[in-house]
This record gives structure tokens, C-alpha cells and sequence, in this order.
């Protein structure tokens, strides 16, 4: 009778583990698209503590930038391949080039000024411009979801019947984000401008006492969101194939909800924060039900707050009195 | 100082005015011909928005918290008030205890809200907010049983009206039949907005609004003057969120159905928010004018544009460029922008402020000056 | 001669405060001042106008004789004036060297880095001993000679020191004041402000009192060492 | 006797040490300074009084016990009321509240003209609960058994009656069918409780009989799983609601309003004031622990409210005017001068009725004139009744008032006593102008 139970649990642990394990893939593949997102946020909150409302604004302009591109200048479809792997190389330079235009004309344009102005002043501003794009979205796209070219394939690379699946997109996710992710701490590690970055971010007197020209920082801060935003932007439509004007406030809300839960000003944060995201995602639309994942996700944050209010990697802060 | 307290408050002549317009039948038809859109149905709607957007300035104005989540709290009283009422279901308490239930009943998911945002800075209650205001609409869509999905429950009764004062209605020319004349609506929530702006204004001049505007000031300094600054917070999102549950209730009632799910949804929480910047923070005046201007500009002066746009046939092609409510957003987004840029204060300030600058422009606060 | 640095009538302030009515002072090549006054008389804000943190209202700034007072902040290092910050202002999350590094922000001439490198870990040697170490984990005195340290990096014709001493033991701040010293020796000009009177003035060769956002003594360092006024405000004999 | 003691307090930020082994005792009614050169940790003693900075060890006992929040039953009340909701509403969540409202509201709510019972809402809660099967009302007057959850139909009933004798004998099925056997009996099998005596139904087939098994099997084990599933979600609930109530209370135990409603009110060195609010209303802010009055009465703004705010208002008059500032009551703080701010201040820590009040640097930014006229304002405080705890950095101020001085170097006390001894104290004089050894 003992050995009862104990043959369906390990019956039921290699199904389980399976998809747990498929769970888990597909999570981190979209924790990934979420975490590049994030970055944008996080960046620019360590530098000018703005959360930039328009920065999934910005994603989704991206996202209309690809279509555009893809649909009536470059006329890419799959019969050449050749010229779709390039088209798809161009997308990746042209879009992010593009978003990185728009975030840093916001910031010179409208935070800018308000550099100096209490702290919701900002913040209002970014809602504004929020908005802004948005409608511009929809100029641009229309009201409905559009359908985006579905290039990548869905072959699954671990075979056609292996219990797990890893299809081409997943791996295009990963083979993008994460050399970005690689490139982008040794540009803030090591780079004379990344280290800028941080000194600023840190304390931005003494940066200015050392010769850093703060707002150029700034500036850069703001293109390199921008452009994670237009890679994030060409992944996301490639991999989702679906665009439409409203996308830029729901992404952007859950990669803001991963800086948060980071620790928002802190990268790594950034990243983990998308991963767990991605993660809380995929589990709970598997275990739970797909209609509850949102609230999963925001409980998790609270939860999270209240235990730890400045995030997972996020230092405490000191009240100066 | 500018002698305002000598000046005669001219409050009296909007209200005067206000009173007067529903029984006064010429300006509705000169508009009709313009548009079939009512003024009087709108303004009823423009009433509720302004107890709603008054909800809102108590968390985000005179507290300081950015609350970016209010419409939730509306769609918690439009539904406490649809679940309560329908035919649907056995409850059909009726209208008061109805709007009873959903104030309170908003309030206390108001206060669920705050208590985990309590210890948080600024920038994290406006993503717990944004949550939770997300999760709302979410779980409102969810619960199909009880909220019926998307197509929201309906219909929602009207309120039964007592013999004393249906009687005067009908000696105004008023007939006392909810679904025909839009005027009942409009005179309760009048009636309730201005019950609403004696009670806040009341709440400001005492001990409590002087909490919560010292909060939003330092709150370190609050504490040490032993201030729990945990229930002043508590009590403002109480009673904000509350008020948007009463606008909730009002809201369903005047509509009769509590609309879908996403009638709640993140856009509807910014424009309130809109309105109190716009007006300036913390005023309930400037709110008061927030709300007319922009949610009159969404309910009347859009579609009025749109119908003369179709009228004149510009747009036989359904061409998206132009169509008006297309750019709402746009208009929207740069008014915030332009507002925070070159008057930040809003632009009807707190009374106090304005009496004291005179109109003067308001500098930024000073940065913190090293020892 | 035209004086290294001069001041002529400074206004500043914080929002409606202003808080320096009318500074006037200068500095000569190769000589050592010290701004001495209470708390909150401005001498921090009279280094932070002249680094460029703080916007001139009125009066005139000239480094060698050409106007800086309407320069952003990154152009007046550029130009060789250096400063350590009160309270240190260290990058808490740089490394020693990285901080180091961001002291030769505007440098390009990576010998000379790498000299003025091993200049600084000469004169201060804990420093090299913690080189991978993050900022904010050294002690108050490592983090003081950090952020002088720091500031020696960007090559300066000027030095402005703000404090060095605050909040440091005795034996500390002996040390800071002799590299101070040592440097001057090597040439260079500094500009000390300090609560720590005597030795300020004892390091210096000419001294200025300062008193609520106005100067109301300056003088040779010897003089106003022996003045009672100047110990008056400092011990309320 | 002494208010205040603090017993080697050390407050640490990261790596350094702000306050190291701070032993200091003040007593009633004295003006105790305490001076010390820039950095030395003179503001962060005041903030780790005050609840700002907690101490990192150490002990501060005013009045003779430590300032805490204490552990009421109120807040464990509230921990358990919040873990109840949390729970419940996690729990409600598991177990689908969809399916519950539909087996309790809807089944029995049949429309505006029958009338609806309560009393049945609840069994049928309770039913759902257990997993009973149920009876659902459908098209044309017919009823359907279904599971608890309404996932699945199990047959229709023309009548009610008929209908309720159908879920009798199939609930006894799913009651018996987990312990079933199929027998095969004369060409046919059937399905056999457990007690081997009772015939469930009988099949012409052994597949059927054994999936019929299998099914009311699977509809006995769902609604036990569902429960199990609520159960952990409430358990999770119920924790993480107290657990977080009890962390919100833990991190606020030592807040700045506790300290402050025991008695303790400060200034600050950088002047805190509400700039946005009048000087008037900034000083009666503080005296919002003395106002009562519940927020109906505030929003009606009762004659007995009225009265009360009148007091106040008059008591705030007069604190105003014991600082000097009675002309001013209605300008906005951040209007006035520097002086007049830091004045403002002191009225507003008064206005909290403290029995000590902690002043930072009054004097800074003072002429001459005004820091004079302050060490008549602190005298006048003390003759209150009050004990005053100071830091400044106007010897004038300092030497001519205190009655104990202590001073404080890189965070340690150098030196403590009346303000001759400190002065005489060779310690002291090399702290404020240097050790003369410079060579």
C-alpha cells in the first residue's frame, strides 16, 4: 500500500516537471523582451529619477516604424530568404536608430526644461507626451490590431514531437537580447561614457564637478533606452505578430512593473525583474488561468513592496534631513 | 494683499445659472440643430466626472499621492450599484442604499490599496496604483457571473422619488418619468455635487485637510509633528476613492447600465487627472473648471466637431486623419505638456495661494541649500 | 600679474533666497587661501557659484583674466578649476580607481593619467591598497582623500577644497592637510575652505572671513590668526 | 531628574560611523547644548532621537522608558483582520467565486416574481463547497443536474421532482464511485459499491462501465482538489496579509510620531517648514494631536467643531505671537524671511506641547540682532516649563544660555559639562581650531 502514492507522484513529477520546465522556457524567452523594456525605464529613472511614461509609447512607434518598413519600403516576404535575413538585419539597425531619435527629442524637447521643477512636473509631462504618441499611434496604425509578417518560424528545434518545445522565435529572442544585454553592461561597465553614466546617475554634482557634461549624458541615456526600445520593438513584432497602438501601454507596464520590482535605477534589477516577470507570466497563466495573470503579476508586485519597498536589488535610501 | 475677501462670491451666479438651465427649453433646441448631442444630458455626466475628479484631488491633490488608478474605484460603485440593483439578481435595494454601499464599499477597497502603499515613495504608489487600477478592470471582466463580462449589467433602475418631490418637479414642468426627461438625473447630481463641494471644503478648513496638505509638503516634518502619517493617508485614499464610488453609483445610475469593464479602463483614470492638474492641485475650484473644460471638450465640443465634420462632408472616405475624436489623445497629451511647462500651478490654484501671490507667478520651490 | 581667480561682487542664492550678497576675493598663482566663517555663513556656496553648480545672479568670475561666470559647470573644469565637494561626494558604487578615473573625465592624454594615477596613490597610498574597492565602503578619512585625490586627477590650475577635514580624527585630517600642503609645494593654487580655523589659516598665506553670505575680514593668514575677532568667532571670547 | 538618557547610542550608515557609544543624560527644565565641528553627528543624535535614523545599537529612554510604538491588541486585532481578508479573498478566488455566485445567486433567483431564499443561497453555498451535484433550471421548464461547478451536465429532468430524484441517485453514484467495482454479472457488469452488496447501474459493456467509473471518479475528486486549492490560497493569504501588516507596523515601531506624541518635538537644520500652507495653519498642523473630532463632524463642520477650531486658532495666536510673529498669521511660509522661518519653526515644534524641545542650529542665517533677540525666545521656552536640547554653532548663543554643554568630534563625546569647563577643555580647543602641530 506504501508504494502506492509514491509511484503516482513520480508519475505525476515527470509530467509535472515537463511542463513546468516548458513553462520556465517560454517565461524567461518573454521575461527577456520584457527586461529590454525595462532597461529603458530603469536608465533614465537612475539618471533624472523620471519614470518616462512614454517610453512604451516609444516601443510601440517602434513596432509601426518595422511594419511600415517591412510592408511598403523594404516588401519583404519569405520567397527570399536572403533578402529577408537582411531586411530583418536593417530593421534591427533603422528602427532602434529611429526610437533612439524620438526618446532624446522628448527629453530635449519637454523634460528638459523641467529639469529644475518639483518632481510630479516631469512626471505629468510624461504622461502628456504619453498620450501624445499614442494618438500618433493611431494616426499612424489605425484603431485595430494589425498583423505583422509572421517571418520566424515555429519549428521547434528540439523536434517536431520532443515534450519540450524551443521554436526558431524563441531562439531569435534569445540570440538578440541577449548579446544587447551583454553589449550594454560592458558599454556602462567599462566605457568612458558608461562610467559617466553611473558616476551621474550616482550624484550628479559631483559628476558635473568632475567635467562631465551631465546633460550629453543624459542625452545618451535617453538614445540608449530608445534604441533597446526599437530592438525590443522589431523582436517583439516578429516574434508576437501582432501590432497595434495600445500595445506601447500594455508592455510598457508590465517592463515599468519589472524595473520596479528590481529596483528601479538598478540595471541588473532591470533585467531580473523581467525575468521574473516573464516568469510570473507564463506560471500563472499555466497554473492559475490565463484571465488572472495580470492581477498574479501586480499582487506579486505589492507583495513584493511591502516587503521590500525599494525592490529586489534596490538599495534603501536614506532620508537626508 | 488683494482685498479679495471684500469681493462678492460669484459662486452663486454659476449655480444660479446652472439651476436655471434645464427649464429654460430654447437653448437645447438652438443646439439641436447642431447637433444631437443634449447639453443638459452632458452637463449631468460633467457633474459626475467633477465628484470623481474631487476624489481625485484629495489623494493626488491636496495629499500628494499620484494615484493613477481612480477609475477603478468609479467602475467598484457603478457595479456595487449594478449588483444592488438589477433585475438580475434578488438584491434591487434601491437606489439610496445603493449609493450607501457603493461609497463605502469603494472606500474600503480605497483603503485595501493604500495600506501596502503606505511606506512607499512617490513613484511607487503611481505603479501600484496603475496596477490596481489594471487589475480592476481585469477582475471586473472576469467575473462574468457577476458582472456580466464586457456587456456590463443592465438595466439599473432609477430612484424611486418621493411623493413631496415629485410634486414641485411636476408643478416646474418636470415630469417625473426618469427614462424621458434627463432633468431628474441632472438635478441629483447637481444635488450631490454641491453636497460634495460643502462637505471637501469643510474637510479642508479642518484638521484633517491640514494633514493631508502638510503630508504632501514634507511628510518627514509631518511625523515629528506627530501626525500619523500612515492614517491621514489611509483617510485620503478613503475618501477620494470613496467619492469615486458615490460618482460610481451616479454614474450607473444616470447611464442605466454600469457600462463594460473597460469604461474603467487606465485612460479615463489620466483625463481625471488631467482635470486636477489642469485646474491646479489641490483647488477644488480649479478641479471644478478642469472638469468642465476637458470633459466638456470630450463629451460636447468633440463630437459636436465630428458631427459638423460629417455634416459638411469633408470625410466621406472615412479617412482616420480626419476624424476629429482621432486626435483627442493628441489635444489631451499637449495640454498636459504645455500646462506643466508654462503654468504649473494650474490654472485656478488653491485659494490661498492666489491670494497670497496675488498673480504673481509661483517660482519653484528652492532647492535644498547646503549647510 | 593678473590674480589666478578673481571674484568681484557675487549674488546667489536658492529660490527666493539669497544667501551670497556681494562676494569679493582672489586667489594668486601658487598661493594657498583660506575662506574660513560659521555654518551657514555661504562659503560652500561660494565654491559651488564659482564651479558653475550654482547660477551667478551678479557679479563677475575671471580665471586668468577671462569671464567664467556664465559657463556650465563641465566647461570650468575643462578650463582647470577642480573641486572636492563638502561632504566628499565620492561615487558610492565606483570603484576607487573608477573614481579616480571620472577625476580625469576631461583628459584624453592617457601617459599623463596614468603619471597624475600614480602621483595620487603616491601621496595617498591607502588608496592603491583599495583601488577595486567601491567608494562608498571606505572610511570617512579613505573617502576625504578620495575625493581630493579625485579632484587632483583633472590636472588643475585651481584647486577648490571644501572641507577637507570635516568629520575626520585629528591624525586624519593631519594628513590630508599635508598632502594639501605638498601640493602647493608642487605649485599648485588651492582654495581651502574650513570650520578648522587655525589650521586652515596656519596652511594658508592669506585668509578671508566670512559672515552670513557677506566677507567682513581678509587678510595675511598670520594676522587674522593672531585677531580676537577671529577667535571671537569661533570660541565666543 | 533626568528626561532624556541616551546609553551608548551608535548609529552606522554603511561603512562609516556617525554616532559611536553616545552616553548623554538631559535633565528637566535645563537648556542642554550640544556643539561640535561640522560633521561631527550632532544632527544625526537628533534624528536618532527623533525616529528619523534608528539607532544601530544602543538605548534612548525618555521620561525614564524607551519610545516605542507599542504591541497592542489593537494592532494584532488588525494584523488578523487584514489576514482574514487577505485570505478570504484568496481563498473565494480559488475556489472560483464565478461558479460560486452562479450555484448561489443565480440557481436561485428566478426572476423579479419568485421570490428568492436566502436560506437556500446558503445551503447551495455550502453545497458547492462540499461538491454536491445540483439542480440548474433551463430552457422550457426543464432542469438539469449539474456538477457543482456546472462544468458538466449530467441529465435533465422534465419536472422538478424528477429532476431531484435523478441528482439523488447520481450523487449516490459519485458518493460511491472512488470504492467501486465492476462486477460482470450475466453477460452484463455492473458497478458495485464498495460494501460489495449495493448495485450502482449496470452496463452492457465493461468499457462503459469502467468510464462511467472513471467519470464520477474524476466529479468526486474535483471539488475535494478545488478545496484543497482554496485552502493553501487562503493559508497564503492569511500569512502574507498579517505577516505584511505586522512588517508595516515593525518598520514604523520607532517613527518620528511616536517620539513626538510622548513629548519630543524638533526643529530642523534645514528649515522644514509647510511652505504652501499660511504660518498660522502650519503651526496648527502640529496641534492636530489635540484637536479631536471624527470626520463627519469635520465635513459638517459642526457648532461644536467650529469651537474647537476656534480655540486652537486662538492658542495658535498666541504661540505666534510668544515667537513674534503674530503680525504675519496669514502669509504663506516660504514668504517669509530666513529669520522669521526658522522662528516659525520653533512655534510649530511648540504648538505639539512637548516637554522637550530638540533645536538644530536656530541661529544659522541670523544677523546678529535676531540671534540675540533668540536667546531671549529660548530663555522664554525654558521659563515654559520646557527642556531644551540644543546644537548651534553661535558660541554667543551657546555659552550665554546652556546650562550643560556636550561636544561632540567624528561622532564621539569629547567632552561634557557647564559652559566654563567645556571652554577650559584643552580637547575642545583643538577640535574647533586645530591641533597647533601642524608641522
Amino acid at each position: 500500500m506504501t508504494s502506492f502514492p509514491l509511484l503516482v507522484a513520480q508519475a505525476e513529477s515527470a509530467e509535472f516537471w515537463q511542463t513546468f520546465l516548458q513553462y520556465a522556457l517560454i517565461g524567461l524567452t518573454n521575461g527577456a523582451l520584457f527586461a529590454l523594456i525595462a532597461l529603458g525605464y530603469t536608465m533614465v529613472y537612475g539618471i533624472i529619477e523620471l519614470i518616462n511614461f512614454a517610453h512604451g509609447e516609444v516601443f510601440m512607434l517602434g513596432a509601426f516604424l518595422a511594419l511600415t518598413l517591412v510592408l511598403h519600403v523594404m516588401k519583404l516576404d519569405e520567397a527570399t530568404p536572403v533578402g529577408l535575413w537582411v531586411g530583418i538585419g536593417l530593421l534591427l539597425l533603422i528602427v532602434p536608430l529611429f526610437c533612439a531619435v524620438i526618446n532624446v527629442s522628448i527629453d530635449w524637447l519637454v523634460y528638459k526644461p523641467l529639469r529644475q521643477a518639483p518632481k510630479l512636473a516631469p512626471l505629468v509631462s510624461a504622461i502628456g507626451v504619453s498620450f501624445v504618441l499614442m494618438n500618433v499611434g493611431l494616426l499612424w496604425g489605425g484603431a485595430a490590431d494589425v498583423h505583422f509578417p509572421d517571418f520566424v518560424s515555429r519549428h521547434n528545434l528540439l523536434g517536431e514531437d520532443a515534450a519540450l518545445s524551443f521554436t526558431y522565435k524563441d531562439l531569435m529572442v534569445v540570440l538578440i537580447t541577449v548579446p544587447i544585454m551583454i553589449a550594454l553592461t560592458l558599454f556602462v561597465q567599462t566605457t568612458r561614457m558608461g562610467k559617466a553614466m553611473r558616476a551621474t546617475a550616482q550624484d550628479p554634482v559631483a559628476a558635473q564637478l568632475m567635467g562631465i557634461h551631465v546633460d550629453r549624458v543624459i542625452g545618451v541615456t535617453f538614445a540608449l533606452g530608445g534604441a533597446l526600445a526599437g530592438a525590443a520593438a522589431v523582436i517583439y513584432s516578429l516574434y508576437i505578430n501582432t501590432v497595434s497602438y495600445q500595445m506601447g501601454f500594455t508592455n510598457g507596464l508590465y517592463a515599468f512593473t519589472a524595473a520596479v520590482l528590481g529596483g528601479i535605477g538598478n540595471i541588473p534589477g532591470a533585467v531580473l525583474g523581467g525575468l521574473v516577470i516573464g516568469l510570473a507570466r507564463s506560471f500563472g497563466s499555466g497554473y492559475v488561468g490565463e484571465r488572472w495573470t495580470s492581477a498574479l503579476v501586480f499582487v506579486i508586485l505589492i507583495a513584493i513592496l511591502v516587503f521590500r519597498p525599494s525592490g529586489l536589488l534596490g538599495a534603501r535610501t536614506r532620508e537626508k534631513v | 494683499m488683494t482685498p479679495t475677501a471684500k469681493r462678492m462670491p460669484v459662486w452663486p451666479l454659476y449655480l444660479g445659472v446652472l439651476v436655471v438651465y434645464p427649464l429654460l427649453v430654447y437653448p437645447e433646441r438652438a443646439l439641436a440643430g447642431l447637433t444631437e448631442i443634449s447639453v443638459g444630458r452632458q452637463l449631468t455626466y460633467i457633474f459626475i466626472y467633477a465628484i470623481l475628479a474631487l476624489g481625485l484631488n484629495v489623494v493626488v491633490g491636496y495629499t500628494g499621492l499620484l494615484h493613477l488608478g481612480i477609475a477603478a474605484f468609479f467602475g467598484i460603485g457603478a457595479y456595487i450599484t449594478g449588483i444592488l440593483t438589477v433585475s438580475a439578481y434578488p438584491f434591487q435595494t434601491g437606489f439610496l442604499v445603493a449609493l450607501v454601499a457603493s461609497t463605502i464599499g469603494a472606500a474600503v477597497f480605497g483603503m485595501l490599496l493604500g495600506a501596502p502603499t503606505l511606506r512607499l515613495r512617490g513613484d511607487y504608489v503611481a505603479i501600484v496604483t496603475l496596477g490596481f487600477g489594471e487589475v480592476t478592470r481585469f477582475t471586473l471582466r472576469n467575473l462574468e457571473e457577476i458582472t456580466a463580462g464586457t456587456r456590463g449589467l443592465n438595466p439599473v433602475p432609477p430612484p424611486q422619488l418621493p411623493g413631496f418631490v415629485e410634486t414641485p418637479l411636476s408643478w416646474l414642468g418636470i415630469g417625473a418619468d426618469w427614462s424621458l426627461d434627463y432633468r431628474l438625473f441632472y438635478y441629483l447630481a447637481l444635488g450631490v455635487l454641491v453636497a460634495v463641494i460643502w462637505l471637501l471644503a469643510n474637510v479642508e478648513r479642518s484638521r484633517l485637510g491640514r494633514a493631508w496638505v502638510a503630508i504632501r509638503e514634507d511628510e518627514l516634518a509631518a511625523t515629528c509633528m506627530g501626525i500619523n502619517a500612515a492614517r491621514v493617508k489611509l483617510s485620503a485614499f478613503a475618501i477620494g476613492c470613496g467619492l469615486a464610488g458615490l460618482a460610481g453609483c451616479l454614474y450607473a445610475t444616470t447611464l442605466t447600465s454600469t457600462a463594460g469593464p473597460d469604461a474603467f479602463d487606465f485612460n479615463r483614470s489620466m483625463i481625471m487627472l488631467c482635470c486636477v492638474i489642469l485646474g491646479g492641485l489641490g483647488s477644488i475650484r480649479g478641479t471644478l473648471l478642469g472638469v468642465f473644460l476637458l470633459v466638456g471638450f470630450d463629451n460636447v465640443v468633440a463630437p459636436v466637431l465630428d458631427g459638423l465634420i460629417q455634416a459638411a462632408q469633408i470625410n466621406t472616405s472615412g479617412n482616420r486623419f480626419l476624424t476629429f475624436s482621432n486626435w483627442k489623445l493628441m489635444i489631451f497629451g499637449l495640454a498636459l505638456v504645455l500646462m506643466v511647462r508654462f503654468r504649473p500651478e494650474g490654472l485656478l490654484p488653491s485659494a490661498q495661494i492666489e491670494a497670497e501671490l496675488g498673480h504673481e507667478r509661483k517660482s519653484h520651490r528652492p532647492a535644498e541649500a547646503p549647510a | 600679474m593678473p590674480p589666478l581667480l578673481a571674484v568681484e561682487d557675487l549674488h546667489a542664492g536658492y529660490g527666493p533666497i539669497e544667501v551670497l550678497h556681494g562676494i569679493s576675493l582672489e586667489v594668486r598663482p601658487g598661493e594657498i587661501v583660506a575662506l574660513i566663517g560659521a555654518n551657514g555663513a555661504g562659503k560652500t556656496s561660494t565654491l559651488l557659484v564659482i564651479s558653475g553648480c550654482l547660477p551667478v545672479r551678479q557679479g563677475r568670475i575671471a580665471l586668468e583674466g577671462e569671464p567664467i561666470e556664465r559657463l556650465a559647470a563641465h566647461e570650468i573644469v575643462r578650463r582647470g578649476i577642480c573641486q572636492s565637494p563638502e561632504g566628499r561626494k565620492i561615487f558610492p558604487r565606483l570603484s576607487v580607481l573608477e573614481n579616480l578615473q571620472m577625476g580625469a573625465f576631461t583628459r584624453r592624454d592617457r601617459a599623463g593619467i596614468q603619471h597624475d594615477l600614480d602621483h595620487a596613490f603616491e601621496l595617498f597610498p591607502i588608496l592603491a591598497e583599495r583601488r577595486g574597492q567601491a567608494g562608498g565602503t571606505l572610511s570617512g578619512g579613505e573617502q576625504q582623500m578620495l575625493a581630493v585625490a579625485r579632484a587632483l586627477m583633472g590636472k588643475p590650475k585651481l584647486l577648490l577644497l571644501d572641507e577637507p577635514s570635516l568629520g575626520l580624527a585629528p591624525m586624519v585630517a593631519m594628513k590630508i592637510f599635508e598632502a594639501i600642503r605638498k601640493l602647493n609645494q608642487e605649485g599648485m593654487s588651492i582654495l581651502l575652505v574650513e570650520q578648522a580655523a587655525r589650521m586652515a589659516l596656519m596652511l594658508a598665506e592669506r585668509g578671508y572671513v566670512m559672515e552670513t553670505g557677506r566677507i567682513t575680514m581678509s587678510d595675511r593668514a598670520e594676522t587674522l590668526l593672531g585677531d580676537e575677532r577671529v577667535q571671537d568667532a569661533y570660541l565666543g571670547e | 531628574m533626568s528626561l532624556l538618557d541616551l546609553d551608548k547610542v551608535t548609529v552606522r550608515f554603511g561603512g562609516l560611523t556617525a554616532v559611536d557609544q553616545l552616553d548623554c543624560s538631559v535633565d528637566e527644565r535645563q537648556i542642554f547644548s550640544v556643539i561640535g565641528p561640522n560633521g561631527a553627528g550632532k544632527t544625526t543624535v537628533f534624528n536618532a532621537i527623533t525616529g528619523i535614523y534608528h539607532p544601530s545599537g544602543g538605548s534612548i529612554a525618555f521620561d525614564g522608558r524607551p519610545l516605542r510604538r507599542p504591541l497592542t491588541w489593537r494592532l494584532i486585532a488588525l494584523a488578523a483582520v487584514v489576514g482574514v481578508c487577505t485570505g478570504v479573498a484568496a481563498g473565494l478566488l480559488a475556489i472560483d467565486v464565478n461558479a460560486l455566485w452562479r450555484a448561489t445567486i443565480k440557481r436561485n433567483y428566478l426572476g423579479p416574481d419568485a421570490p428568492f431564499s436566502y436560506r437556500a443561497a446558503w445551503r447551495d453555498a455550502a453545497g458547492y463547497v462540499r461538491g454536491d451535484l445540483a439542480l440548474a433550471p433551463v430552457r422550457g421548464g426543464r432542469w438539469a443536474v449539474r456538477t457543482a461547478d456546472d462544468r458538466r451536465t449530467l441529465g435533465y429532468g422534465d419536472a422538478r421532482q424528477e429532476a431531484e430524484q435523478l441528482r439523488d441517485r447520481q450523487q449516490q453514484l459519485v458518493d460511491a464511485a472512488a470504492g467501486a467495482q465492476v462486477v460482470a454479472q450475466d453477460d452484463r457488469w455492473q458497478l458495485v459499491a464498495d460494501d460489495g452488496q449495493r448495485v450502482l447501474e449496470t452496463f452492457d459493456n465493461e468499457a462503459d462501465a469502467q468510464a462511467t467509473r472513471a467519470q464520477y471518479t474524476a466529479i468526486a475528486a474535483a471539488p475535494v482538489a478545488r478545496r484543497r486549492d482554496a485552502l493553501i490560497a487562503a493559508l497564503l493569504g492569511l500569512v502574507i496579509g498579517s505577516a505584511g501588516t505586522w512588517a508595516v507596523w515593525h518598520r514604523a515601531r520607532r517613527s518620528p510620531e511616536v517620539i513626538s506624541r510622548a513629548g519630543i518635538a524638533r526643529t530642523f537644520q534645514n528649515i522644514r517648514l509647510f511652505q504652501d500652507m499660511t504660518v498660522l495653519d502650519n503651526v496648527l498642523t502640529a496641534m492636530d494631536r489635540h484637536l479631536s473630532g471624527s470626520v463627519v463632524q469635520m465635513a459638517l463642520r459642526t457648532p461644536a467643531m467650529r469651537r474647537r477650531e476656534a480655540e486652537a486658532r486662538a492658542h495658535a495666536g498666541k504661540l505666534l505671537e510668544f515667537v513674534g510673529l503674530a503680525h504675519r498669521e496669514t502669509a504663506l511660509a516660504k514668504n517669509l524671511p530666513y529669520g522669521d522661518q526658522r522662528r516659525l519653526e520653533i512655534a510649530r515644534a511648540l504648538a505639539t506641547e512637548p516637554k522637550l524641545i530638540l533645536l538644530d542650529e536656530p541661529a544659522a542665517g541670523m544677523n546678529p540682532t535676531e540671534s540675540s533677540q533668540l536667546n531671549g525666545l529660548i530663555e522664554r521656552i525654558r521659563q515654559r516649563g520646557l527642556t531644551v536640547m540644543l546644537i548651534e554653532h553661535h558660541m554667543k548663543v551657546v555659552m550665554g544660555i546652556s546650562d550643560r554643554i556636550a561636544v561632540l568630534d567624528y561622532g564621539v563625546k569629547i567632552a561634557e559639562g557647564t559652559p566654563d569647563e567645556v571652554r577650559a577643555n584643552p580637547a575642545v580647543i583643538e577640535a574647533y581650531l586645530g591641533s597647533e602641530e601642524v608641522h
